[in-house]
């Protein structure tokens, strides 16, 4: 079963790859929805049978084959389905299905067509390898594989050149953070011998205090490819230009699944964080950093996918302080919430590019919620849940984050709290200046805007009711302790005993005063009515637009250039290593080693013809060489 | 040491330096061939005195003899008696002095290290035609019978190359030899 | 013994029948020794050490013409009998040329199954020079303007190590029981710490020219963009690798004594070639010199591996040097197709080809992702046992050769951008049979070595354990 | 027995002097001399040195193999004497001259 979960995807890959040319559009999007549907289908079942019956183990578990064995060297191709994986794998699947769908309509003009689903097919197998293999190296494999499948999705328009750098950035900023991975998985094999996690774990688990200092590196150095594949900083420039790829790539990969891979590996690598305090600290504190500036960059961005873009980045940030906090279910609550949200949110946005006729820009739209009702509405579901309007999703996984900030660290509390906070005025700014207000294009009249296909609303109204009512997975305890923690109970469940669960440690119970809760709530709360009436003022009652980047200036020009990253960058790395192989291709090689090369041969030509010059016919000449030889010879005897 | 030596061995060493001396020096290519049958003359007289009577006879016969008038014969016959020799640059003339200077002392140099003194053990007779004709049909008859084939050889190919050719009469300029 | 004959001979078949020979007699010929290399893991298998095959004295009693078999010798007779079918396949082109350079192929074939079965050390030397006659006259029918200046920097370089290789097999022949160039004989002579260092000196300076490891790399670019394609291919896809086999097989176990001095120096420079070699690729614009560059990389990463001494590095080495062969010999493929098609091999002059040719598209982006290493192609088992190798010897090591994990997915997608991406600037013409044969070929091993590395591993696992063996012994007895 | 008795007067150190000095002035002229005829006759000279020291040493030694080494040294200076010549008419026949450094067609 396991297996066939996996390798559906796979096998409409190949079906779309190799006769999808020959399919019409409709059998070969319906494929390959089926082909997730059915993986969706099968891991509902599983994840039945694993909570369902107690007397099931802690994982499922399916060697393939020996992928290698070098000497000491051991690893297998194998899978296992274990609580957390199955977590990741009803969201990929579930999500996937319904972006799936979604696309048939989206993409149905697309020369295409078969391509793009073959491509989201390989990247759901990928993504399930990612989740589902049953040690680091199965985990490098998906990790690289989503990696490859991001580049080909956002390069899929491959006619514009911009596309394919998006494209290359994207794939090697996450070769990058894959660089760390590696190192880190070297680390464990040297430490532990192994890579399949339950045997690393118990190591781990066994292992002395003295371990902690390698622990810390690897934790680390997994960090890294983390950062990469998560987008933190520094290595988050890509997220946003990979927005270059069809809408439907944003919202999977982008949005609901990819980019979460480092908050999976961090949950799942719990063991060795729990042992560092150090790294995590260092999670906490960049996730921090990334969710402020990604959401203060956000302010100031026009198009509408980009906004989305730095928002997913800021959420990715506020995970990951959720994970320095040691607060790893709130953590994957979150990535459930924000995968039902954000991917509601990119595809709402895809739907209104889709009616707007491929315009991006918010100036050029406003008063679109008459055109679109159903992704007006649905849109301001996803708006009011990512913003934690009271009692949506969004508001419970993030109000966990944020308090267990402050049991961690009132400042990060705070910090986390501006960035909560900043989140409310970028999403409302986009959402008012897009449905509200006046029609602001010249191009498409606004008669010419149309609602979407049902094809396309139908995903819209699914996701937005898992918004609404996604909470519910681990509503928090003051809600009545009977519903509460249901995600916290399933990673902490050990069988009664008979196994370790996924979070070998217990988490720091959050020891705070239902008084000290209720007043984080209030705060949360009263900042995002802040932030609703601030923007709804500006952008509705006073139907404010936003300017155009020139127009920008101080603060507001440098968040509109994305405080200067990308050229920092250019400037700190691509340009001298361009100009370092430049100088190494054209000066070292061809005139230094080649040169110095070619010297022995133009020197022994040299020589040579020093010495014809010698030999220049003239027998007296010879006579006299040959005596001198002669004396040389004799006066050598002699001494 | 010089004043232990005989009068006529100190006498017949200084001619024959002086004459090839002369040899070497001399412009008219006549003047050298004539200095160097002199020269000869005066080894042969040092053969005698080394009890060589059958190679002071035999060194006039062939080379005072023989070889030096077909040098002269040549000389003649390319009509090279005056002092044609374009004259060398002194330099040239003084680093073949060095040289051969060079060798002289490296060579007196390496007796004077290595040198032992010969056993003297002079036998009665040795130089005679007697006494080598026996060595030479004996132990030495094949290297003898060799040296006719080599003479045979010679001869002809002194011949062949003496020989006009047909068609091969026109001058070749110098230009022309070095193509 | 079979599979050096039938090449040749098929070769002088070809010259023979001149113009009226067509590719696919060729390429028959060419894969007449699969079916006895498969009787050879049949039949021989690959346990139990180097079995010899066939023995006859040769030039003397004994300098012996004597050949074996093995995992080690199996995968890289597995590897140059897949590549020159391929070969001549895809990459000879049909112009007047077309005969003799398919000919000279064949004969290549020969020697290098000659190569790597030899297991008397003057054959070894004398098919290892072979080998370089046949790439000589096929680099001599291009008409560059540097081409015969470029064959013979190319020439002596390699010339210079082969005749340094030839001293040292020399002076252990010369301290052998009985005077014999027998490989065992070769390996039981005692060396002393210092004739060790030379004699490895020399034998190792003709591996490191051919491999080719960092300072000696000088001849590769100029003669790889001078050559004919199938040149190229025969020079990056199997040449190279014997400079590795010999490595291997020839100088870990002949020399062992001196891999202590030469271990930090020979993995100090491959770790610099690998670094050097993608700084300048990516800066390339011509395809060839970029892939050439890149070759400079991987093989630098491959040569580090095996002189860690670690059975993950020799193993990876192995299977790297088999999935790179494929692998550039399907780079080098793709780009003369697109010469071919547009007359032109600069990323400037191109642009927009995945437009016209799906097909074409797709195996391009499969051999360009195995050779990024992406996990489920072939490049990816190899790096990772290679990294790991390194990362035990020095762990910062591993970290500087494992930016190459970036530099090359630069470089290659790069590479594949400007050429396919973008608005189009010509096409490439559709492919024709044979070609797809041959890129089908290459994806078969890209894909299947991709999921399954572990066959390789099991060819050769016990030639390497053995070698191992001999090298930890040699060790042993220094220390 | 011959007019002096000139092995108890002479040592054989004296005739290797005279010979050398007699090689080296011959060696000289070769060296110096661009005319081919006085060149053989140098040469000529050397070979006489030569003669000269195997005659003393043969007597000294009382062996006569040293003075058939001689007799067969100026049967090989004839044959040299007379090819030698030969050659030189026929380069003077081309050239004109017996110069030798018109002769540079060695030239590497």
């Amino acid at each position: 079963m396991l297996t066939l979960m996996i390798f559906l995807p796979l096998l409409g890959f190949v079906l779309n790859g190799t006769l999808g040319k020959f399919l019409p559009k409709a059998i070969s999007g319906w494929l390959g929805t089926a082909a997730v549907f059915g993986s969706f289908v099968i891991a509902l079942m599983s994840f039945m049978d694993l909570t369902g019956d107690t007397t099931m183990p802690e994982r499922i578990y399916t060697k393939l084959f020996t992928f290698l064995h070098v000497g000491n060297f051991h690893v297998d191709f194998a899978f296992q389905f274990d609580r957390l994986s199955a977590v990741m794998t009803l969201i990929i699947t579930g999500i996937g299905t319904l972006i799936h769908m979604y696309s048939i309509a989206y993409m149905h003009e697309d020369d295409g067509f078969y391509k793009f689903f073959a491509y989201l097919n390989l990247f759901i197998f990928n993504m399930l390898v990612l989740v589902l293999g049953s040690n680091y190296l199965m985990l490098f494999f998906g990790w690289e594989g989503v990696g490859l499948c991001s580049y080909l999705l956002i390069g899929f328009w491959y006619k514009n050149v911009d596309f394919g750098k998006a494209a290359r950035k994207a794939f090697i900023m996450n070769r990058i953070g894959d660089l760390g991975l590696l190192m880190g998985l070297f680390l464990i094999y040297d430490t532990y011998g192994t890579f399949e996690y339950q045997d690393v774990f118990k190591l781990v688990f066994a292992g002395s205090a003295e371990s902690n200092a390698v622990n810390t590196a690897i934790a680390l150095l997994l960090f890294i490819g983390a950062m990469g594949k998560s987008a933190q900083i520094p290595l988050y420039t890509w997220l946003p230009d990979a927005m270059a790829g069809p809408t439907p790539v944003s919202a999977l990969i982008h949005a609901a699944t990819m980019v979460t891979a480092g908050i999976y590996l961090v949950i799942r690598s719990e063991a060795i964080y729990a042992l560092s305090p150090i790294a995590r600290e260092v999670v906490m504190w960049i996730g921090l950093a990334t969710s402020i500036m990604a959401a203060l960059i956000g302010l100031k961005q026009n198009d509408i996918k980009k906004v989305l873009a730095y928002s997913t980045v800021s959420q990715l940030g506020l995970m990951f302080i959720a994970l320095g906090c040691g607060a790893y279910t709130a953590a994957l609550f979150h990535v459930i919430t924000h995968a039902f949200f954000k991917a509601l949110l990119f595809l709402g946005s895809g739907s209104v590019i889709h009616g707007m006729h491929h315009e991006q820009d918010i100036r050029q739209m406003g008063g679109l919620r008459k055109k679109m009702p159903i992704t007006y509405l649905t849109f301001l579901i996803g708006t009011l849940a990512i913003t934690g309007f009271p009692f949506l999703s969004g508001f419970f996984s993030k109000d966990e984050i944020l308090m267990s900030a402050f049991a961690h660290n009132p400042l990060v509390f705070g910090l986390a709290l501006v960035s909560a906070g900043i989140t409310g005025f970028y999403m409302f700014r986009m959402f008012f200046v897009t449905f509200h207000g006046t029609y602001r294009n010249t191009h498409h009249g606004y008669d010419k805007v149309h609602e979407s296909p049902l094809l396309m609303t139908l995903p819209l109204l699914v996701l937005a009711v898992l918004s609404v009512i996604g909470g519910a997975v681990n509503l928090p305890q003051y809600l009545g302790e009977s519903i509460s923690g249901g995600l916290h109970h399933l990673l902490s469940y050990d069988g009664g005993g008979q196994f370790s669960p996924i979070l070998m440690y217990p988490e720091h119970a959050i020891e705070l005063s239902h008084t000290a809760e209720i007043g984080l709530l209030v705060m949360a709360v009263s900042v995002f009515v802040i932030a609703f009436l601030y923007t709804r003022n500006k952008y509705v009652t006073q139907g404010a637009v936003p300017e155009s980047d020139e127009a920008q200036a101080g603060m507001g020009k440098v968040l509109a250039n994305k405080f200067y990253v990308d050229e920092a960058y250019d400037t700190a790395f691509v340009s001298p290593i361009e100009a370092a192989g430049d100088v190494v291709g054209n000066y070292v090689d061809d005139k230094g080693v080649k040169g110095f090369v070619d010297g022995f041969g133009s020197g022994s030509n040299f020589i040579s013809r020093l010495l014809s010059k010698i030999q220049n016919g003239n027998i007296e000449y010879y006579l006299v060489y040959m005596v001198i030889g002669v004396a040389l010879l004799l006066a050598f005897n002699l001494f | 040491m010089m004043q232990n030596l005989p009068i006529p061995f100190l006498v017949l060493s200084f001619l024959t330096i002086l004459s090839a001396l002369y040899v070497v020096t001399s412009k008219n290519p006549v003047h050298s061939v004539l200095a160097l049958i002199f020269t000869f003359f005066t080894i042969s007289a040092h053969y005698v005195l080394l009890n060589a009577q059958f190679l002071a006879i035999v060194n006039l016969i062939v080379y005072a003899g023989a070889i030096m008038v077909l040098f002269l014969f040549v000389l003649m016959l390319l009509n090279l008696s005056k002092e044609t020799e374009p004259v060398k640059s002194n330099w040239w003339g003084i680093s073949a002095a060095i040289t051969a200077g060079c060798l002289l002392l490296i060579i007196t140099a390496a007796f004077q290290v290595s040198g032992e003194a010969v056993a003297k053990n002079p036998v009665e007779g040795i130089g005679l035609v007697k006494a080598l004709g026996k060595v030479l049909f004996t132990r030495f008859v094949v290297p003898f019978e060799l040296t006719g084939i080599l003479f045979l050889a010679s001869m002809v190919g002194a011949v062949l190359l003496g020989k006009r050719e047909k068609g091969n009469d026109a001058l070749i300029s110098k230009e022309e030899l070095n193509g | 013994m079979e599979v050096i004959i039938i090449p040749i001979l098929a070769s002088i078949a070809v010259m023979a029948l001149g113009k009226k020979n067509q590719i696919w007699m060729s390429a028959l010929l060419s894969m007449l020794p699969l079916i006895f290399i498969a009787q050879f893991f049949n039949h021989v298998g690959v346990d139990g050490g180097w079995k010899t095959l066939f023995d006859q004295p040769w030039i003397s009693d004994n300098i012996r013409f004597t050949t074996g078999f093995d995992g080690l010798t199996g995968i890289l007779l597995l590897l140059t009998n897949i590549l020159v079918p391929v070969i001549i396949l895809g990459g000879i082109r049909n112009d007047e040329n077309r005969v003799k350079i398919t000919a000279l192929t064949l004969f290549m074939q020969g020697a290098l199954n000659g190569v790597f079965m030899a297991q008397d050390g003057l054959m070894f030397y004398i098919f290892w020079e072979l080998a370089l006659i046949p790439i000589y006259f096929i680099t001599l029918t291009m008409s560059g303007e540097n081409a015969f200046k470029i064959t013979l920097r190319f020439f002596i370089y390699t010339f210079v190590g082969s005749l340094a290789m030839l001293a040292s097999l020399i002076y252990l022949f010369l301290h052998t029981a009985n005077y014999s160039f027998a490989f065992e004989a070769l390996r039981a002579v005692e060396l002393s710490h210092t004739e060790s260092i030379f004699v490895g000196g020399g034998i190792l300076l003709a591996f490191l020219v051919k491999i080719p490891v960092l300072p000696f790399h000088s001849w590769q670019a100029d003669t790889y963009t001078n050559t004919p394609a199938a040149g190229t291919m025969l020079l990056s896809g199997i040449m190279l690798k014997m400079g590795l086999y010999g490595l291997l097989r020839w100088f870990l176990p002949l020399a062992p004594e001196s891999i202590e001095f030469y271990q930090p120096w020979v993995i100090g420079l491959s770790v610099a070639g690998v670094l050097y070699g993608a700084l300048i690729a990516i800066r390339q614009k011509d395809m060839k010199r970029l892939v050439a560059f890149s070759s400079l990389s991987h093989v630098g990463l491959i040569a580090a591996g095996i002189f860690t001494l670690t059975l993950e590095g020799l193993e990876g080495s192995v299977i790297q040097l088999f999935v790179h062969g494929i692998n550039v010999v399907g780079l080098f493929l793709v780009i003369e197709l697109i010469e071919r098609s547009t007359g032109t091999r600069m990323l400037g002059e191109l642009g927009g080809l995945a437009k016209n040719n799906r097909l074409f598209m797709i195996f391009f982006m499969l051999i360009a992702l195995g050779t990024v290493a992406v996990p489920f192609t072939n490049g990816f088992p190899g790096e990772l046992l290679l990294l790991k190798s390194l990362y035990a010897y020095r762990p910062n090591l591993s970290l500087l050769a494992g930016l190459t994990i970036i530099f090359c997915a630069v470089y290659v997608f790069r590479m594949v951008q400007f050429s396919m991406f973008g608005e189009g600037k010509g096409e490439v013409a559709s492919l024709k049979w044979n070609e797809i044969l041959a890129f089908g070929i290459i994806t078969f091993f890209i894909l299947g070595l991709g999921f399954m590395p572990q066959i390789l591993i099991d060819i050769v696992h016990n030639s390497i354990v053995q070698i191992g063996q001999w090298v930890s012994e040699a060790r042993g007895v220094m220390s | 027995m011959s007019i002096l008795n000139i092995f108890s007067q002479v040592e054989i150190s004296h005739y290797i002097y005279l010979s050398t000095v007699l090689f080296c002035i011959g060696l000289f002229g070769v060296l110096f001399r661009r005319n081919a005829i006085i060149l053989l006759m140098c040469i000529e000279l050397m070979l006489n040195a030569v003669n000269l020291l195997f005659t003393a040493f043969s007597s000294y030694m009382g062996d006569s193999d040293g003075q058939i080494f001689v007799f067969f040294i100026m049967v090989v200076a004839a044959a040299e004497a007379a090819v030698g010549l030969a050659i030189l008419v026929l380069v003077y026949r081309n050239t004109r001259s017996t110069d030798v450094s018109f002769l540079d067609q060695l030239k590497g």
